[in-house]
């Protein structure tokens, strides 16, 4: 089945994101597909590359950004939600004069649209918030 | 057209009571995160009516030490589960 | 975009949402509003139901302006602007609140709980918050 | 020692509920931002004692057009009054 | 440091912590327990209250691991090696709950809803989370 | 008096972080003296320089900074909080080669220890989240 997946929350201040996480490397492991991460208010701190976790605490980020890579997933932090919250990709930084890039490569900075289209062509959407 | 409810934040909350309100009887609801202190408490689960299937995420009530409690009509599962049940329900309807 | 394409996009998606959450206090009713608002734009078939604390958004003479925010009940003014003519308000939830319809914003049709869930039913996609 | 207690959150969290467990006689209560919806609900005002002095933040309420339908047993404060409160009092509490 | 810094010091302020909210789920039980070792490193006459939903953080048997988290229970009975000794149990969250306090971490003191008020009323300064 | 106000909500999500700034500027307007801002959790967000706001929108983490600075204040960003959300300062930044700072120079990242400094210190330390 094809499925999407829409995070609310950021990591670490409740457990949602980390819930995400694993309910999107089960469906991938089963053989589903993952047709869409789609990152909404606080969730678009899940693609900031800025943190630093200690050792031996998981780092939410980067394993959202491994998995995405990993299976080549079209993951996507919603434009409005993320720059008011300062997770920008290379071409808003650049634009808002702001330096390097915030976010994540893997991830990709675009409009309500792709969660719309998300919706449209999913079996399922599941969200966690 | 089955629905499965997510709940994940615990009895203090609303979320159980406005999910009830508008659930169907061929729905289920699953209890995960600090939604799993709701499946030892006996004072929202009288009011499910007999036919809404409950289940309980384990990985949530292993670390929350709940798991020994939880009442039989809860049925524990785990995420693998939780991704079938998504695919065997029409859709997935998360109260948080 | 070719004939092709178009022809394998699914046909109209029902998408149910239910705005949960009081104004102002957080920006979970923002969120609701945007998300059917950019789903209207796309020509889905779409219902917005308030339940619970979001019948609080739809009271009449808000003044965002106070807290330096916008008037979110301005904004929900417009849902039939953008085609969005499915606005639904659960009764009871006005009940317990000791709400009156008369006090709400207009084109509001109420309904029973059991509506609501008539309208999750035969929805493809139901985004809650 | 008085105790100025805020609560920030709509009646269907259970804030109220709790600070009320453990208010002293002579406290003061806040209601600001999403709180300010208790303050025309009958459902919880009554278990409060009455020595109790029951506030709400007028920015608030303007925002959520609540003024019109406050009781009159809430005082209703601006944030400067807000400041004057938490001198007065010994501590604030904030519920939240 | 001078000696004249030191008298210019208040002496010890007498500081309460209610933590109120379940572990796991939200944050919030870990930044109450980080503020109050960081004020008993400081040599303060340190309360620490679990209410309501707080009470489900002395659960016996928690394994974070479940879902990659540090277990809370572990870190509260630390409490103690940082000489907080003052820990005190609201009884009538147990019983809303279902919970006996023989479920509970040792060495927590079961109080009453108006020892709670007056261990606020002695305080200098309250966190309450 | 002397006020120490906690800040643990992240500007936009909830109303928190804007009811501390309008309560920090009261009073300061009537003549008290902010001993120190504290942000700790999701409120080091407030510290980010990152951010983009709409024109017509408030910018919540410029306001602080500006009255930060303004009245020479005090104002700290828990360095634990902070790293894991990628609120970075300089020398953070620096150290773990993650570009330039995220935080603006007006909050100064530092550990609870000024917490517990600001409650010793304080009148009334107020806490909004």
């Amino acid at each position: 089945m094809k499925f999407s997946i829409v995070i609310y929350a950021a990591p670490y201040s409740t457990e949602s994101a980390a819930t995400a996480l694993r309910f999107a490397e089960t469906l991938i492991q089963q053989g589903h597909v993952l047709y869409r991460l789609f990152f909404f208010g606080d969730g678009v701190h899940n693609a900031s590359k800025l943190t630093v976790v200690a050792q031996d605490e998981i780092n939410l980020q980067l394993q959202w950004s491994k998995l995405i890579e990993e299976h080549d997933i079209d993951s996507v932090i919603c434009v409005s939600s993320a720059l008011r919250r300062g997770v920008l990709d290379q071409t808003e930084a650049e634009r808002h004069e702001l330096g390097t890039a915030s976010a994540y490569e893997s991830s990709e900075v675009a409009g309500l649209g792709q969660l719309i289209d998300a919706a449209l062509h999913s079996d399922r959407v599941v969200n966690f918030g | 057209m089955s629905c499965l409810h997510t709940i994940n934040r615990s009895p203090d909350s609303k979320l159980l009571e406005s999910c009830l309100k508008v659930i169907n009887a061929d729905d289920a609801i699953l209890f995960i995160e600090d939604g799993v202190y709701h499946c030892f408490s006996l004072s929202n689960l009288p009011s499910i009516i007999e036919t809404v299937k409950l289940y309980g995420l384990r990985e949530d009530m292993l670390a929350r030490a709940t798991l020994s409690k939880t009442m039989d009509r809860v049925e524990v599962i785990d995420t693998a589960r939780f991704v079938e049940l998504s695919c065997e329900h029409d859709k997935v309807v998360s109260w948080f | 975009m070719t004939e092709n394409a178009n022809t394998a996009k699914p046909i109209k998606s029902r998408i149910t949402f239910i705005s949960r959450s009081a104004p102002y206090g957080n920006n979970r009713a923002n969120l609701c509003l945007d998300m059917a608002l950019a789903c209207a734009v796309f020509e889905q078939d779409v219902n917005y139901v308030f339940l619970d604390d979001g019948i609080y958004q739809l009271l009449k003479g808000q003044d965002g302006a106070a807290i330096q925010n916008k008037t979110l009940g301005n904004a929900l003014e417009t849902l039939a602007l953008y085609g969005i003519e499915n606005v639904y308000v659960d009764q009871q939830s006005l009940k317990a609140r000791g709400i009156d319809a008369a006090e709400l914003l207009p084109s509001m049709q109420l309904i029973e709980n059991d509506a609501v869930s008539k309208l999750i039913e035969n929805s493809d996609t139901v985004f809650n918050l």
